[in-house]
């Protein structure tokens, strides 16, 4: 499953979920939450306003989380990613593998997320004492 | 007709999100495509220049010499920086 | 943070209880829940309990966590672990790592599931179809 | 006096989860107390046989030349098999 939005996510649901959903082949969860955080590379962060491209963006997740489950042979995969304005603190992106054994289930999630930030079309713009500034550039 | 799409600082640099346009005759790549709207102006010669720039032909990422169809969506932005 | 109980874990809850714990100071939380599955080593699980040496279980934990957070500068780690009766599909083990960096996060989270599977004095006895067994003999 | 703890299959094979005891004059290491445990009957012998018996000193593992002293809680197990 996979899921662009602006609103906030409750990370505790979305593993009940997958879960209850994969009842009885799964030995294994592992997710990974990340959040806002201060002093990026050295700016005070007061807020974050993620742009994507739409359509592409599901496009990527969709191939990421592909990737995953067939290499990993996952028995479920989770991809929310967050657009809009958010706080420090907020939860911006989760991603979480459900597998019969550990090692699986950690290097699809960790594969997820490295991939994420490389392939999906997500741009990060900062607002920090100093001003707006896009991350990266 | 194609259809352009502009991301991020392009798109803040650009001021300009989207736009529809008639493909000029002799433009048949994105790189073509590119260096054609870089004519426009020192603005866009500008916001368009670098060797980090990404581009997608509905919504796949592409290389430079990538072909271009009537009716493609083609999209600029910078390197992602999500997650 | 290290529990030994009987009594089940919310996921969600422990993990926000650590988002709103690490203020700012985060940008990743891995976690991982470990999940009694079916056809463990190919016999059906109709029931697994859990006993362990209490005194020893808690110190060893409490080792294994301190390891982590040195050793990748974590910011916050969890480990829960059940003990006594277990059916399928219930949560027997949760572990968490809060990193201002995903890639230790992802480390630690990995190396206290590990290291809790080989130091901690839990031992697991199935019910299957043919009897009591304990696992690994 | 020593606590003796015994768990897991250890434990169901003799029939003993814990015991106190007054430590042989000649026993010293907990490989030297477990081969004095094992003469007592050959139920004994066979459960503190095997090369994989974990053994902790006050809830430390320890290797079998590991001293003991009076008041030392002393216990055998299999290997663990949680997480």
């Amino acid at each position: 499953m996979i899921r662009v939005q602006t609103e906030d996510f409750d990370s505790g649901a979305e593993l009940e979920k997958m879960r209850t959903g994969c009842a009885g082949k799964v030995g294994a969860i592992v997710s990974f939450i990340g959040l806002v955080r201060d002093l990026n590379q050295g700016n005070q962060i007061s807020q974050l306003t993620l742009e994507h491209y739409p359509g592409m963006t599901e496009k990527a997740l969709e191939k990421v989380a592909a990737d995953a489950i067939e290499h990993w042979n996952l028995v479920d995969s989770i991809i929310i990613h967050r657009v809009g304005p958010l706080m420090l603190d907020n939860r911006i992106v989760f991603v979480a593998a459900a597998s019969p054994h550990r090692k699986n289930a950690f290097l699809a999630c960790e594969y997820m997320i490295d991939t994420l930030k490389t392939d999906a079309p997500f741009w990060k713009q900062e607002d920090t004492p100093v001003g707006k500034r896009w991350v990266g550039t | 007709m194609v259809q352009l799409q502009f991301f991020a600082s392009i798109r803040e640099a650009l001021g300009v999100g989207d736009e529809q346009l008639e493909l000029p005759e002799d433009v048949r790549t994105v790189m073509e495509l590119r260096y054609w709207l870089q004519q426009r102006s020192a603005n866009w010669d500008q916001a368009l220049s670098g060797t980090n720039i990404l581009t997608a032909i509905n919504h796949e990422l592409v290389q430079g010499d990538a072909n271009i169809t009537d009716g493609d969506e083609i999209a600029w932005f910078p390197p992602v920086t999500g997650g």
